[in-house]
């Protein structure tokens, strides 16, 4: 809520219509480009990079995380740090295992 | 805030210490049931000890229910242990930490009402409580309750007999509990801190709540979502966790295998390495408002140590591959791993140190809560400093997954935390009740309790450098490395029936005294926090103050020079 | 600080390697010890000193100095030190300078299974024949060893009893065939878990054999005990009893028992085809 | 006695207790998402024998294009729910809100397809480890939109009365609930490649 005016409401919905439009292509971008010839390597940053757009898209427009309490903020931050330790950081150690 | 002293009809029975959502009502519904679970983890223990004094011998009186002639048999002692380690931690210790002491102080000491969505309170204690009941349940399905350690490696706990199901639907339940708990501790100390109670003037506990409400929040659901994929693998043969080409007692499991037993191990410790912090963050916290009050004088270091627990519950979510050394690790990553866990090791060090030297120009008054904080002191500084040599993975070559461990653990948790929580209980019970716990009982419940306590634990060290594995239900009587020091066994269990029978003045202290206690006035210890200067004793049902308080200084103002009353309390303008 | 730790339990060490890791353990024992006897004294000074009797007001400021700060760096100096310069090469050694055949190690593959180590010898080609989990069966191929194959040939097991020459690099693989059990060999410092689809090496050499050994021990409440492997993972009910039994022997005695293996083989296989014939 | 800051905010954090509790709880369903997302990296690398590949290939692209549409636009419509609860106008609150169900209905629907032509196959989760992490995922995944709409319903029908009593509360709840349904929207938008596309 954040104090938004009539006027600023508004305005916002544009920005949501303009976010939804954005969303619907880069959905029919991903599928599009999974058809693409790559190798897994590339495949997989790519839809990665297309999906994270989308998702700062939603977080940051529809969740009004752009124009969140830094407290929040602070919190998703400490989150997404986390998040990516345990994403990343067991698949490290297994590559890491002298035997396989 | 409004002055009225009756706003409120006459409640029913039921919604009253019920289905209360008042946080103290909640907060002492966790005490007890929390109590009680901490007493039946501590039976199955000293039955346990019995096998390992006397391995094979018939057990006395209560044999029968363990096995034939009165032999424990191996797959109950491996039960009783798993139990025993998930009834401690999870329905024990943490709900006594966090949910009865932190929901009944937390928002006391910060001048709030109650936590900031009551609601959410109350569920949460009864998902803690069906989850405690389910755990229960597991004892009597065929099989037996859960058998494959708390720890539940696959894949011997996705082979496991029914005991593991119900062991994960039970952990399911108390994780949503813990969420739902943390998500309430966070928001109250973010939203609901009186006027002028800034960051650096909450009390030391109240800290250590939030940091514990960040871990659990953060920590568990990767142990919910590892929940999940077992119970997949148990119920919709699945393999998460099962390679291909499992032998399992001669036959070929037919599974589709492609998974990974290590799967697991990341996902449980990456929340089970945080939980051991939610275990000793909020003793430490309990110990640091007790040390403050009972030395007369400020915490030393206060900032520091703020700091030092913020960062050692940021480092505690990238240290958790310490506990998997042994599965074949590489030198980068356990490089990684062993400095991480030597770089957490500082904060405590520094906490510890901030304590001691707070004792230094003290006027101590040793009264049994006292006691019990001092206790903590260094025997968390033995289960700290044992932790060393366990976190570099050339040592821990020879320590790992033996009695060293149990040892290092122990410390740290028994003597430790569940010392902090005594000295909770002496401390804050006049506040919660009104009435004085005996202080003849209480000194002879510490003393006792302490004897005993390292009677149990310090020779685990012993047998740990001699090697000696842990979940044996032999003691390990038939390893050749245990013919030196296996006879200690006898003492150690010896040790820890005392200790059993050392809980029972404090059983009856808390009868006694609040029945027929001493009558405490609403600021018995003449402290300075909240809870103490602006609540009667106990506390207003359903809002705590009269008036809610206004605070304008720190939280340990002590023997401040040219005060003549001793301290000045938080609120005082 | 080694002797101390040996009085209260600590195994010798019969490994080439398990003296760094004692040094190691000494190391931080003593930096154990150091800082529980400081920190100890000052607090039973501070008990005694500042008790409310003798001390009727307290000192709001406490202590001024920061001698402490000095102290919590120092102690994390200790442990650095430690670990650079001790730990982290230990173990790198230990899991990047694994030696095989061609070093002049002795391979040897170790399958655990529930309450039993099954020890697989490569035999005379020093190759080890190919295993298939649906050949096996507990009672006589308890590996799966695949007899179709060459190499397989004179591939033998045993259950539960190591056998290996002293002075001489030892590299095991360890694998399991159902759930994680872990290989320890208290004397040798030696300690790996064996996860089940995963072959896992790793390495030791033994400086004395276990009659040595068992010499060492005549008087002691251990005598005629020599070594043993013991399970150090939770591995179902009977893990107490996976008990191991290993065997140092002279480079001679250990020629002389592969033989003997050679020959037992031989006579087994005989057995077979006797048995054959008769059906 | 009444809690403090449960409608308005509080002047030196900027929030109601809501906001940020709800926030709080999505961060702890980012690490339960994370826990599962952590378990198809580990279990996608250690692949041999390329389950994984040759599973998402056995996946109905167009439908789950379709539903992704669907749960972004559901989304749009959550937010302009809360938009028209702003501008005080009811009847498009109500509009938007039954179309946000409507269209969480219509996901679910599809999903139930999907997931019978998968069992007609015989494909189960035991099928294969990417069968598994996808049934187990989506499955999640479904019980989080379930949920929501549990909750949805409630703030359309019956829970609606407070919209009269309390309309700022009531514009919090719904801002709460929105902030829920973007998440799961989020999710779905990061398991449809990793599922379907890659
Ligand atoms: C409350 C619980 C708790 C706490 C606080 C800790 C603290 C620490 N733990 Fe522990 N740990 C456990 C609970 C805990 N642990 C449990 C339950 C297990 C076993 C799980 C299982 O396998 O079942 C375990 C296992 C465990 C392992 C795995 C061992 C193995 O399986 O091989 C390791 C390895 O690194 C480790 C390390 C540490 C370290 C470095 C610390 C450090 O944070 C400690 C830092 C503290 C200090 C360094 C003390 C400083 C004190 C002074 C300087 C003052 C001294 C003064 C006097 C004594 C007077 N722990
Ligand atoms: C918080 C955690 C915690 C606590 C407090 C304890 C406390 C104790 N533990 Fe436990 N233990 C574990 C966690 C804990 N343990 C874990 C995780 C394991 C590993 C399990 C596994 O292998 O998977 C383990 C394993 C373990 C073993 C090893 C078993 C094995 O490997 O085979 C042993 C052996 O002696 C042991 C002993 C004890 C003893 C004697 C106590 C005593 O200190 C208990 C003292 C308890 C009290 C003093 C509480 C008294 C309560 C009251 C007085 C309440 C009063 C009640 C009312 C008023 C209603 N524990
Ligand atoms: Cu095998 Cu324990
Ligand atoms: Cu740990």
């Amino acid at each position: 809520m954040s104090g938004h005016s009539v006027e600023d409401i508004k305005k916002s919905v544009k920005i949501y219509i303009g976010v939804f439009a954005s969303l619907a292509v880069l959905t029919v971008v991903t599928v599009a480009a999974s058809y693409l010839d790559l190798g897994s390597g590339e495949a997989f940053f790519l839809a990665m990079i297309i999906a994270s757009v989308k998702g700062t898209l939603v977080a940051g427009y529809f969740m009004h995380l752009f124009t969140e309490k830094t407290t929040i903020l602070a919190v998703l931050g400490l989150t997404f740090f986390f998040l990516i330790t345990l994403m990343f950081l067991p698949y490290i150690t297994f590559i890491d295992h002298p035997a396989i | 805030m409004s002055g009225h002293t009756d706003t409120h009809h006459e409640e029913s029975f039921w919604r009253k210490y019920i289905f209360s959502i008042d946080h103290k009502v909640i907060g002492i519904q966790y005490g007890i049931t929390a109590l009680v679970f901490l007493l039946f983890g501590f039976t199955l223990m000293m039955l346990m000890r019995w096998q390992l004094a006397y391995p094979e011998q018939p057990m006395p009186w209560f044999g029968w229910l363990f096995g034939e002639e009165g032999i424990m048999l191996p797959e109950v002692y491996n039960s009783l242990g798993a139990m025993h380690g998930t009834i401690m931690i999870f329905l024990g210790v943490v709900p006594l930490a966090v949910g009865a002491f932190g929901n009944y102080f937390v928002p006391l000491q910060i001048g709030a009402p109650d936590m900031a969505f009551p609601k959410l309170n109350m569920s949460s204690y009864w998902c803690y409580l069906a989850g405690g009941i389910v755990m229960m349940f597991g004892f009597f399905v065929p099989g037996g309750a859960a058998n494959s350690g708390w720890t539940s490696y696959p894949p011997l706990s996705d082979i496991a007999t029914t005991g593991q199901t119900v062991w994960l639907f039970g952990m399911v339940l108390l994780i949503t509990s813990s969420l739902l708990g943390s998500v309430n501790t966070i928001t109250t100390i973010v939203q609901l801190r009186a006027k002028g109670l800034t960051w650096m003037r909450l009390p030391f506990f109240v800290w250590t709540q939030f940091i514990t409400g960040f871990l659990l929040l953060l920590a568990f659901p990767p142990l919910e979502a590892a929940g999940v994929l077992q119970l997949m693998d148990r119920l919709a043969g699945t393999s998460f966790f099962l390679p291909s080409g499992l032998v399992v007692s001669g036959e070929l499991l037919d599974v589709s295998g492609g998974g990974s037993p290590l799967l697991w191990q990341h996902l449980f410790w990456f929340l089970a390495h945080p939980e051991v912090y939610v275990l000793i963050l909020p003793a430490m916290g309990i110990v640091g408002e007790i040390l403050a009050n009972n030395t007369r004088k400020p915490l030393w270091g206060y900032k520091s140590i703020v700091y030092a627990s913020s960062f050692l519950g940021f480092m505690s979510f990238v240290v958790w591959a310490h506990h998997m050394f042994m599965t074949g690790m590489g030198s980068t990553i356990s490089a990684f791993f062993q400095t991480t866990t030597m770089i957490i090791s500082i904060p405590s060090v520094v906490i510890l140190t901030a304590m001691f030297i707070s004792l230094w120009g003290g006027s101590i008054r040793y009264n049994t809560a006292m006691l019990f904080a001092l206790g903590f002191l260094p025997m968390f500084g033995i289960g700290g400093l044992t932790g060393l040599p366990l976190g570099i993975a050339a040592s821990d070559i020879h320590l790992h997954d033996t009695y060293y461990v149990i040892g290092h653990f122990h410390y740290v948790v028994a003597p430790g935390t569940i010392f902090a929580l005594f000295a909770g209980i002496y401390y804050w019970f006049p506040k919660m009740t009104g009435k004085v716990l005996n202080e003849r009982l209480g000194k002879i419940h510490f003393w006792t309790s302490m004897i005993f306590i390292n009677g149990i634990f310090a020779p685990m060290f012993i047998q740990g450098l001699a090697g000696i594995s842990r979940r044996l239900w032999d003691g390990g009587i038939s390893y050749a490395h245990a013919t030196d020091t296996f006879y200690l066994n006898e003492m150690m269990s010896t040790s820890a029936w005392l200790l059993g029978l050392a809980q029972i003045p404090f059983i009856i202290n808390l009868i006694i005294s609040l029945k027929s206690g001493e009558k405490a006035n609403d600021n018995h210890w003449e402290a300075t926090t909240l809870e103490w200067t602006d609540a009667p004793s106990p506390p207003l049902p359903h809002r705590n103050f009269e008036v809610i308080p206004e605070v304008h200084r720190g939280p340990y103002e002590y023997s401040v020079p040219g005060s003549d009353k001793g301290f000045i309390p938080q609120s005082e303008a | 600080m080694l002797d101390i730790l040996q009085k209260l339990g600590l195994p010798i060490n019969v490994s080439v390697h398990g003296g760094e890791i004692d040094e190691v353990i000494s190391l931080f024992h003593w930096l154990m010890l150091f800082l529980f006897i400081g920190w100890g004294l000052f607090f039973l000074y501070t008990l005694y000193r500042f008790s409310a009797s003798r001390n009727p007001k307290a000192d709001y400021a406490g202590v001024k100095s920061h001698v402490s700060s000095g102290l919590e760096v120092a102690v994390a100096l200790i442990e650095f030190v430690i670990l650079i310069g001790f730990a982290l090469p230990i173990w790198a050694n230990r899991v990047n300078d694994v030696p095989n055949k061609a070093d002049g190690a002795e391979e040897i593959r170790v399958v655990a299974q529930q309450y039993a180590w099954n020890i697989h010898y490569p035999g005379n080609d020093g190759i080890f024949g190919a295993r298939d989990v649906n050949l096996v069966d507990e009672e006589s191929n308890p590996i799966g060893l695949d007899k179709s194959d060459p190499n397989a040939a004179d591939d033998f097991t045993t259950i539960n009893q190591l056998h290996i020459p002293v002075n001489k690099q030892i590299r095991i693989d360890l694998s399991s065939k159902d759930v994680i059990h872990s290989f320890f060999l208290p004397e040798f410092r030696v300690k790996q878990d064996a996860i089940p689809g995963m072959s896992i090496p790793l390495w030791f050499e033994a400086t004395m054999t276990s009659e040595d050994y068992l010499e060492t021990l005549v008087g002691s409440a251990r005598e005629g005990k020599g070594f043993e492997i013991a399970c150090a993972q939770l591995c179902g009910l009977g893990h107490y009893r996976m008990q191991g039994f290993l065997t140092v022997h002279s480079e001679e005695d250990y020629t002389a028992w592969l033989d003997e293996q050679a020959q037992l083989l031989l006579e087994e296989d005989d057995e077979d085809e006797w048995g054959d014939d008769d059906w | 006695m009444e809690i403090p800051y449960n409608v308005e905010e509080r002047q030196d954090t900027g929030m109601y207790n809501a906001k940020l509790g709800i926030w709080l709880f999505l961060a702890s369903e980012v690490m339960l998402f994370g826990g599962l997302f952590s378990a198809y990296v580990f279990l996608r690398m250690g692949d041999i024998t390329g389950t994984f590949a040759s599973g998402s290939q056995e996946l109905n692209v167009p439908l789950a294009t379709f539903n992704t549409l669907v749960l972004i636009s559901s989304s749009v419509t959550m937010i302009m729910s809360w938009v028209s609860l702003k501008l005080g106008d009811i009847k498009k609150f109500k509009l938007h809100l039954g179309s946000t169900l409507l269209l969480a209905g219509v996901f679910l629907v599809v999903k139930y397809f999907e997931y019978t032509a998968k069992f007609h196959h015989g494909i189960y989760p035991d099928t294969s480890t990417f069968f598994a992490i996808y049934f187990t995922l989506t499955g999640l995944h479904m019980i989080h939109i379930l949920g929501g709409m549990v909750v949805i319903f409630y703030f359309l029908v019956p829970g609606s009365k407070m919209m009269k009593t309390e309309p700022e509360r009531f514009t919090n709840r719904i801002e709460t609930v929105g902030l829920y349904w973007h998440f799961v929207d989020l999710v779905w938008i990061f398991l449809f490649p990793i599922l379907y596309l890659l």
